[in-house]
């Protein structure tokens, strides 16, 4: 119990309790069930992105073709859709997809030692410009009615399957991050790779693991967002690295790595997608949605930051004042 | 002269760098489609360059890369309604023919603009779709208080505000018993999930809603998901906008629209680089005069004031507003491929 | 060892990048002789200033241990800001500019503040930072009451043309440009500040007890970074006569990766000036020598991504090598 | 017993990017044996260490495990083949609890590993809490939970990499306790350290080395601490004897440092002063709160009570930048983290606390040259120039550049925290004689440390800390190592007799 209260992720829930509860205070409409798990489905994509990306932030690395790898999964997830390809083979071909811009980051990380926020940049670069390549820069459109209509089936007035499924995937990987050995070597790996390497832990593998698991998280993503929105843009999932980024860090995951658990990326995830949500409810132009985002995320940072502050400050002087006679 | 003649005299080899406003984006690439075939049949080329970011200042080094490269002509949606005008006005300075299409840059930074429509024109429609659609599902425009709201991609692109001022305009006219529910209007930055999620929030927010504008080619295939997560179809809201016919035909078939609209942009691209290869070859063209294009039929060149009441009116520079737009419906949606 | 072969040796990198800078100007020159016309290849730079004026003073924030994805957001900010207080309040236009510096400083100071006191992720805070600045720019264009999407034009002459003029064959802006690499170079590389820099980057606790105030030296970075990308703000508004809130935003991978290949480190506590400038410049001419050649602009990503990558793996192999 | 050793090492060789670090190195571990590898800084003990745990990999030679040689190793095999290495520098996981550090990757049932671990705590009746968050440990509990670490994987082999840096004199005989009982269960322990008084303790066998290769082995008992000595300096080197000048007068040298009654967090009550040119030594062991007192004069932690005043001046509360501008310089314990700039030049390090000093906006590289020439002759630093990284030194010289840098902003009052941790015998005599040179300047000096024979070596006067309190004083010849332990460890034994101050 002591640990639940202490882990960081509740604060993301408790803002996000907070935040609803006075939304829907100003407009109560914002309080039904439709309505919140329209939120929630709605913060889908951003949490499979999140849920790869967390294994590579517990490394205290950084993963920022995510985006681009998403654009090029829903890209791919679109055209063979039209193409009228067995959805399965759909599934296994784009995931194989993610596996391997998750090893070509990882292997750059790894093994030519590139700082990872430059290798992403740079595969990110590549990976956008490749679905021009692919698509010659159309939209991809006319996707079966079928296979949008998989995203949006809900038990009731609730929760999609989809979300559901992303949960699964968050639960299998709180699960090994928490109870295995190799899935606590990524968060020991951040937290200290030479201290990992002397108990024995895999530091290579495990990051190629992570690498591989954000591009695993990235390319779902794609198919998700293939599904949910049903044409892709080369665009697709531009930006959306720094707001999966935002949402791990809000969801109290450190980029300094070693902290934090997935669940922060999916509280975080519908903390961000929230935002443009709320606008409508109270009523504010939506020009205010990136300033608030920066205001939240900058808030939240700093609170935490204080708060770690004052508690190892009071820490260290409990220590010394201890040692006086 | 028969058309075939015409064609034939008219082979230049001119090469002309024609710019979205935006690269990745259908409507643009359709434009392109048809500048590309047009170019194919008269025998030049063009070149189609766009970045993926809609920015004034990468409008800019396209243009100035196009300069450089030797470029005939150009023809560019521009970005932002003045920023391009110096660099165009360079080009024109150093000879290159400067034309634009469906987004305009100052009368006198090129010489022809090759337009949908009017932006009066282009508002009333949007509202005029929605108005045969209210009518469609049962509702009395002219009594029953309606209440609406738009939603596009910003607040800061040039031509799907004016639509919506022009329209605004037009509902104060002809409906005061409308209501606009968000008088400072919905935007989900062209951002695909975004305009699902406001669309959502817009059909919670205000249950009694009847009618949704959306002015732009992202949102309204958003809006129109966020009726069906919600459950709605044509007879609860009405949704209509622009937007190009494959992007929206399943929510036809799936009865969540009765219309949307859009101009024939593939018309609009191929007479965009028609029109600057015409005059790059050195043609006089003149308001007032007319021009028979190949595919397309005959044109009249405008006076700017047409599009701009505060335009100035000059002699060899103006307006081509494109014959004709379309309302897809069930009824026609089959004829369009694009 | 001798005076050149120190120097070479020193300065191994950077000579480098001149040289595939040279390479890249003679195979485009090969390719499109129109290339290599001296206003074409000197005009090309306005086109890609806002990324090398910014670079500049975001390698002092990566060298001081930090990191800056927000300047991107402070052009628009800026222009907005300049635009406004020109077009609505009637304020001359250089005036405006120098408060536009002040504000860009404002912001600088506002995230520095937090990242120095609060030990907090940088990239965080300017994330946050990079969302916020870029929405207050919208928000307040939109409360100045004015159609946000006419956008503010129509500046005076004598500001546009400080940024569109040439003199002789050489555009103002690449004046500017040479005037800034070579004070920042100063400041880097000569001054005592430049040096508290370097020290603060390698290691801040360190630092802190030599008697440097790490926290300002810290802050002052994005302080820089911020006047920097103000700077840049007011440039593109003057270079293209409009003021929008929008400049910018798609320059933040660009300016990282300008830093980076120009060999600063994203850990702090080494990088060059001279490195960054050419790196910029590099990145610019790659993208302009394609374009010239008829690659399309949206392709343009590919080789600036496989030219950062495969530099940072010939860095490390010459790295490697040297010891 | 079986014949086999547990670890063989034949011919090992290593290098660093051209360095060659080990140059063909032996050595053999057997069952029941506790082998002491002692040498200088920079002479390979880690490193060999390293690649018997498969941390690093070797160049040359072969690696013999229980008769098997193996050819790639890595931490895992080691590991299961038994291998344990309780790193110099701890590496522990700091955001993890000290019980999942400690329990991190150990096979096996929860609850027994639990018991073995509170067992073990018992028997060495250490203190520490299992929930506490790795971050919040200082140094020395940082070092116990990695010899923990080691203990519960229960190895065949332990290999402690100078284990007792920081420890407690109880925490080291708890420890050496420990270390006869594994012992006599057949476990081959590997013992480093730089303290050859520990060697006589606890080692059976010994191995010396000097500039990667090995200089002396054999049975301890074969040896004198003379031999050791020999062993570890290069040839014809003298050392020279330091000693406080027993008689030195400094009544009529000015006060250049007070201070008086200061409180605050670790330390109540503190006051002493020093004269110009005397150096005070301040004893206690780890954790008396020494470095609180230094780093709270220096501006860096609040003082809550009293004043400090430097030549007069108070410079309580005053910022670092200001303290070493009224003419007062630090140097830290940790070297690492507080002392040097790893990655950039030497010049650059020593200049790096008189940037203030300096004219001018720019930095003046005549200054940087000359201090840097004055300072390498001066000080006996070995490098190449002034542009070689100062990582690349090694551990002695890099203190030697630490003590130049603040040397460099001339201070009147110097404080030195440890400043010979973790620096080899012969970078030791150089120190001592660097903080003698600046005694005979004038300086007042105060010298902080955990090592007895040191401040007897250097003090004129010595105050010793216990719990966060100065609790008594010697003077001249009542510096002695007898007088010094007992009141560091907080036992009264001997009245401040002291006839000269009154
Ligand atoms: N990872 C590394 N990269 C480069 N050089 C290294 C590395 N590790 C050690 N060295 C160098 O190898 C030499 C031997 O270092 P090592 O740590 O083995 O010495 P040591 O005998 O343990 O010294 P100390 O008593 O200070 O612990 C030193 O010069 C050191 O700088
Ligand atoms: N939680 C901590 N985080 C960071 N550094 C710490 C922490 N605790 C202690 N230290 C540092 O570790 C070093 C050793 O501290 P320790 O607690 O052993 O006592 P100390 O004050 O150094 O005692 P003394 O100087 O009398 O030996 C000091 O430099 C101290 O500042
Ligand atoms: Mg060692
Ligand atoms: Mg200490």
């Amino acid at each position: 119990m002591k640990r639940i209260i202490k882990s960081k992720e509740i604060g993301a829930l408790l803002i996000i309790i907070i935040l609803f509860g006075l939304v829907g205070t100003y407009n109560s409409s914002f309080l039904t069930i439709n309505n919140i798990f329209q939120t929630i489905n709605g913060s889908v994509v951003y949490a499979v992105v999140a849920i790869g990306m967390s294994f590579v932030l517990f490394l205290g690395e950084i993963d920022v073709s995510v985006g681009a790898t998403l654009g090029l999964a829903a890209t791919l997830t679109g055209l063979m859709v039209v193409e009228g390809v067995n959805y399965y083979l759909i599934f296994i071909t784009v995931l194989a997809l993610g596996i391997v811009i998750g090893i070509i980051n990882g292997l750059g990380v790894t093994y030519l030692k590139i700082p990872s926020i430059i290798m992403t940049l740079g595969t990110n670069g590549i990976i956008r410009g490749m679905i021009y390549v692919v698509t010659g820069g159309r939209w991809v459109e006319g996707l079966d009615v079928e296979f949008k209509a998989l995203s949006q089936v809900r038990i009731g007035n609730t929760i999609t399957y989809i979300y559901i499924f992303v949960l699964v995937l968050a639960l299998i990987t709180y699960l090994l991050t928490k109870y295995t050995l190799f899935g606590k070597s990524f968060k020991a790996v951040g937290d200290n790779e030479e201290g990992a390497k002397l108990i024995g832990l895999p530091v290579k593998k495990t990051k190629m693991v992570a690498f591989i698991a954000s591009g695993v998280g990235s390319s779902i993503g794609g198919i998700l967002y293939a599904s949910r929105v049903g044409f892709i843009t080369p665009t697709a999932g531009s930006g959306y690295e720094m707001t999966a980024i935002a949402a791990c860090v809000i969801g109290g995951i450190s980029l300094a790595g070693g902290v934090g658990s997935v669940w922060g990326g999916v509280i975080g995830a519908v903390l961000m997608t929230s935002i443009s949500r709320i606008l409508v409810f109270v009523g504010l132009p939506s020009t205010y949605d990136s300033t608030i985002t920066g205001l939240m995320l900058i808030v939240i940072v700093v609170t935490t930051a204080i708060v770690n502050k004052r508690s190892a400050e009071r820490i260290r002087l409990q220590r010394l004042a201890s040692r006086i006679e | 002269s028969p058309i075939g003649l015409n064609m034939v005299s008219a082979q230049s080899n001119n090469l002309i760098v024609f710019v979205p406003k935006v690269s990745g984006n259908a409507f643009f690439e359709s434009a392109n489609d048809g500048a590309q075939k047009i170019a194919e049949e008269s025998g030049f080329e063009v070149r189609y360059d766009g970045n993926p970011e809609a920015s004034v200042a990468n409008q800019v080094t396209i243009i100035n890369n196009a300069i450089q490269q030797g470029a005939d002509a150009i023809s560019v949606s521009a970005v932002d309604a003045t920023g391009l005008d110096d660099v165009l006005r360079s080009a024109m300075e150093q000879g290159i023919t400067v034309t634009t299409w469906d987004s305009d840059v100052s009368s006198d930074a090129r010489q022809v603009m090759v337009a949908q429509g009017t932006p009066e024109q282009l508002g009333q429609m949007l509202v005029e779709m929605g108005v045969e659609s209210l009518i469609d599902r049962g509702k009395d425009p002219e009594n029953d208080e309606i209440t609406y709201a738009w939603h596009y991609s910003q607040a800061t692109v040039a031509d799907q505000n004016s639509w919506q001022q022009f329209g605004e305009e037009f509902i104060k006219e002809n409906y005061p018993n409308w209501v606009n529910v968000a008088p400072e209007n919905y935007y989900s930055n062209q951002n695909a999930e975004q305009a699902i999620q406001v669309g959502e929030a817009i059909l919670a927010a205000h249950s009694d809603i009847d009618l949704i504008i959306c002015n732009d080619s992202t949102a309204l295939p958003g809006q129109l998901q966020a009726m069906q997560n919600s459950g709605l179809g044509k007879d609860d809201v009405t949704v209509t906008g622009f937007a190009s016919p494959n992007s929206i035909r399943d929510y036809l078939e799936q009865d969540v629209l009765y219309r949307w609209g859009l101009w024939d942009v593939q018309v609009q691209g191929a007479l965009a680089v028609w029109i600057s290869d015409y005059l790059a070859q050195g043609n006089e063209f003149n308001v007032g005069d007319t021009v028979e294009v190949p595919g397309i039929g005959e044109v009249e060149l405008l006076n700017n004031s047409v599009l701009d009441p505060n335009a100035e009116d000059v002699e060899d520079k103006g307006v081509i507003v494109l014959p004709e737009r379309v309302i897809f419906d069930a009824d026609n949606v089959d004829e369009y491929d694009f | 060892m001798s005076k050149l072969k120190y120097y070479t040796n020193k300065y191994r990198w950077e000579l480098i990048l001149l040289l595939l800078l040279i390479a890249l100007i003679v195979v485009f020159g090969i390719m499109n002789p129109r290339f290599l016309r001296l206003n074409v290849l000197l005009g090309s730079i306005n086109d890609f200033m806002p990324i090398n004026i910014i670079s500049l003073s975001v390698t002092f924030v990566l060298i001081a241990g930090g990191m800056d994805i927000q300047a991107g957001s402070i052009v628009g900010l800026t222009s907005i800001s300049v635009g406004l207080l020109w077009q609505q309040f009637g304020v001359n236009i250089w005036v405006a500019s120098f408060i536009g510096l002040i504000i860009g400083g404002v912001a600088g100071l506002f995230s520095g503040t937090i990242i120095s006191k609060l030990d907090v992720q940088p990239m965080v805070i300017t994330l946050g930072g990079s969302f916020l600045f870029s929405g207050i720019a919208l928000a307040i264009l939109s409360l100045s009451g004015i159609e946000t999407y006419l956008g503010i034009s129509g500046f005076p002459e004598s500001f546009t043309s400080l940024f569109r003029g040439r003199v002789g064959p050489v555009p103002n802006q690449a004046i500017i440009f040479i005037i800034l690499v070579i004070a920042n170079y100063i400041l880097l590389h000569k001054t005592k500040y430049g040096r508290k820099v370097f020290l603060t980057g390698v290691n801040r606790s360190a630092a802190e007890l030599s008697g440097i105030k790490t926290n300002r030296i810290i802050t002052s970075t994005y302080v820089l970074s911020g006047i920097s990308a103000a700077l840049a703000g007011i440039v593109l508004t003057g270079y293209l006569g409009t003021a929008k809130p929008d400049f910018g935003k798609e320059l933040t991978l660009p300016i990282i990766t300008a830093v980076v290949l120009g060999g600063t480190s994203n850990t702090g506590g080494r990088g060059n000036i001279l490195g960054t400038a050419i790196a910029s410049l590099v990145i610019g001419v790659l993208r302009f020598g394609l374009s010239m050649n008829g690659v399309s602009t949206q392709y343009l990503e590919i080789p600036v991504g496989i030219l950062l990558i495969v530099s940072l793996i010939v860095r490390m192999f010459l790295d490697k090598n040297k010891k | 017993m079986s014949t086999t050793s547990l670890v063989e090492c034949r011919e090992i060789c290593k290098s660093f990017s051209g360095v060659e670090v080990l140059k063909g190195v032996n050595l053999s571990l057997d069952k029941g044996d506790v082998l002491a590898i002692i040498g200088g800084n920079g002479a390979g003990k880690s490193t060999l260490m390293k690649i018997i745990m498969g941390m690093y990999s070797k160049d040359k030679g072969e690696l013999i495990i229980e008769g098997n040689t193996v050819d790639v190793m890595n931490p895992s095999k080691a590991l299961k083949n038994g291998i344990y290495l309780v790193p110099q520098e701890p590496l522990l996981f700091p955001n993890m609890t000290v019980e999942e550090n400690i329990f991190i990757g150990l096979p096996g049932n929860k609850g027994e590993n639990l018991q073995f671990l509170k067992n073990t705590l018992d028997f060495l009746d250490w203190d520490i809490d299992l929930d506490r968050q790795a971050m919040t440990l200082s140094i020395a509990e940082q070092q116990l939970v990695e010899i923990l670490k080691g203990l519960v994987r229960k190895s065949k082999v332990l290999i402690l990499d100078e284990p007792t840096s920081s420890l407690t004199y109880n925490e080291v005989s708890s420890l050496f306790k420990l270390i006869n009982k594994l012992r006599e269960d057949g476990i081959g322990i590997v013992y480093i350290t730089h303290r050859l008084t520990e060697v006589f303790e606890i080692a059976n066998k010994i191995v010396i080395l000097r500039d990667g290769r090995v200089t002396l082995e054999g049975s301890v008992s074969e040896f004198t601490e003379a031999d050791l000595i020999k062993g570890l300096l290069p040839e014809n080197v003298e050392i020279s004897k330091y000693s406080a000048s027993y008689d030195q007068n400094f009544e009529d040298s000015e006060v250049v440092f007070e201070v008086k009654n200061i409180s605050g967090n670790g330390f109540k009550d503190i006051s002493f002063n020093i004269r110009s040119g005397e150096i005070l030594g301040l004893a206690g062991v780890v954790g008396a709160g020494r470095t609180e007192v230094a780093e709270s004069i220096f501006g860096r932690d609040k003082i809550k009570e009293g004043n400090v005043l430097l030549q007069n001046i108070d410079i309580t509360g005053k910022s670092t930048s200001e303290v070493i501008d009224l003419g007062l310089n630090y140097v830290p314990e940790d070297r690492f983290r507080n002392g040097i700039f790893k990655i950039r030049s030497i010049g650059e390090n020593i200049t790096a606390s008189s940037l203030e000093a300096m004219k001018g906006i720019f930095v003046d590289r005549d200054v940087e040259n000359n201090n840097y020439k004055y300072f390498k002759e001066k000080f006996n630093i070995v490098s190449r120039d002034i542009d070689q990284e100062i990582g690349n030194l090694s551990g002695g010289n890099q203190q030697k550049i630490v003590i130049s840098k603040t040397v460099a902003s001339m201070p009147r009052v110097l404080i030195l925290d440890e400043p010979t941790r973790g620096v080899d015998a012969g970078a030791r005599e150089d120190v001592y004689k660097i903080i003698t040179q600046l005694k005979d300047t004038g300086v007042g000096i105060l010298v902080i440390s955990s090592d007895m024979e040191e401040i007897v070596q250097l003090s004129d006067r010595v105050i010793t800390m216990y719990r966060g309190r100065i609790n008594s004083e010697f003077v001249g010849r009542n510096v002695t190592i007898d007088n010094l332990t007992p009141a560091i460890f907080g036992i009264p034994k001997i009245e401040v007799s002291n006839e000269k101050n009154n």
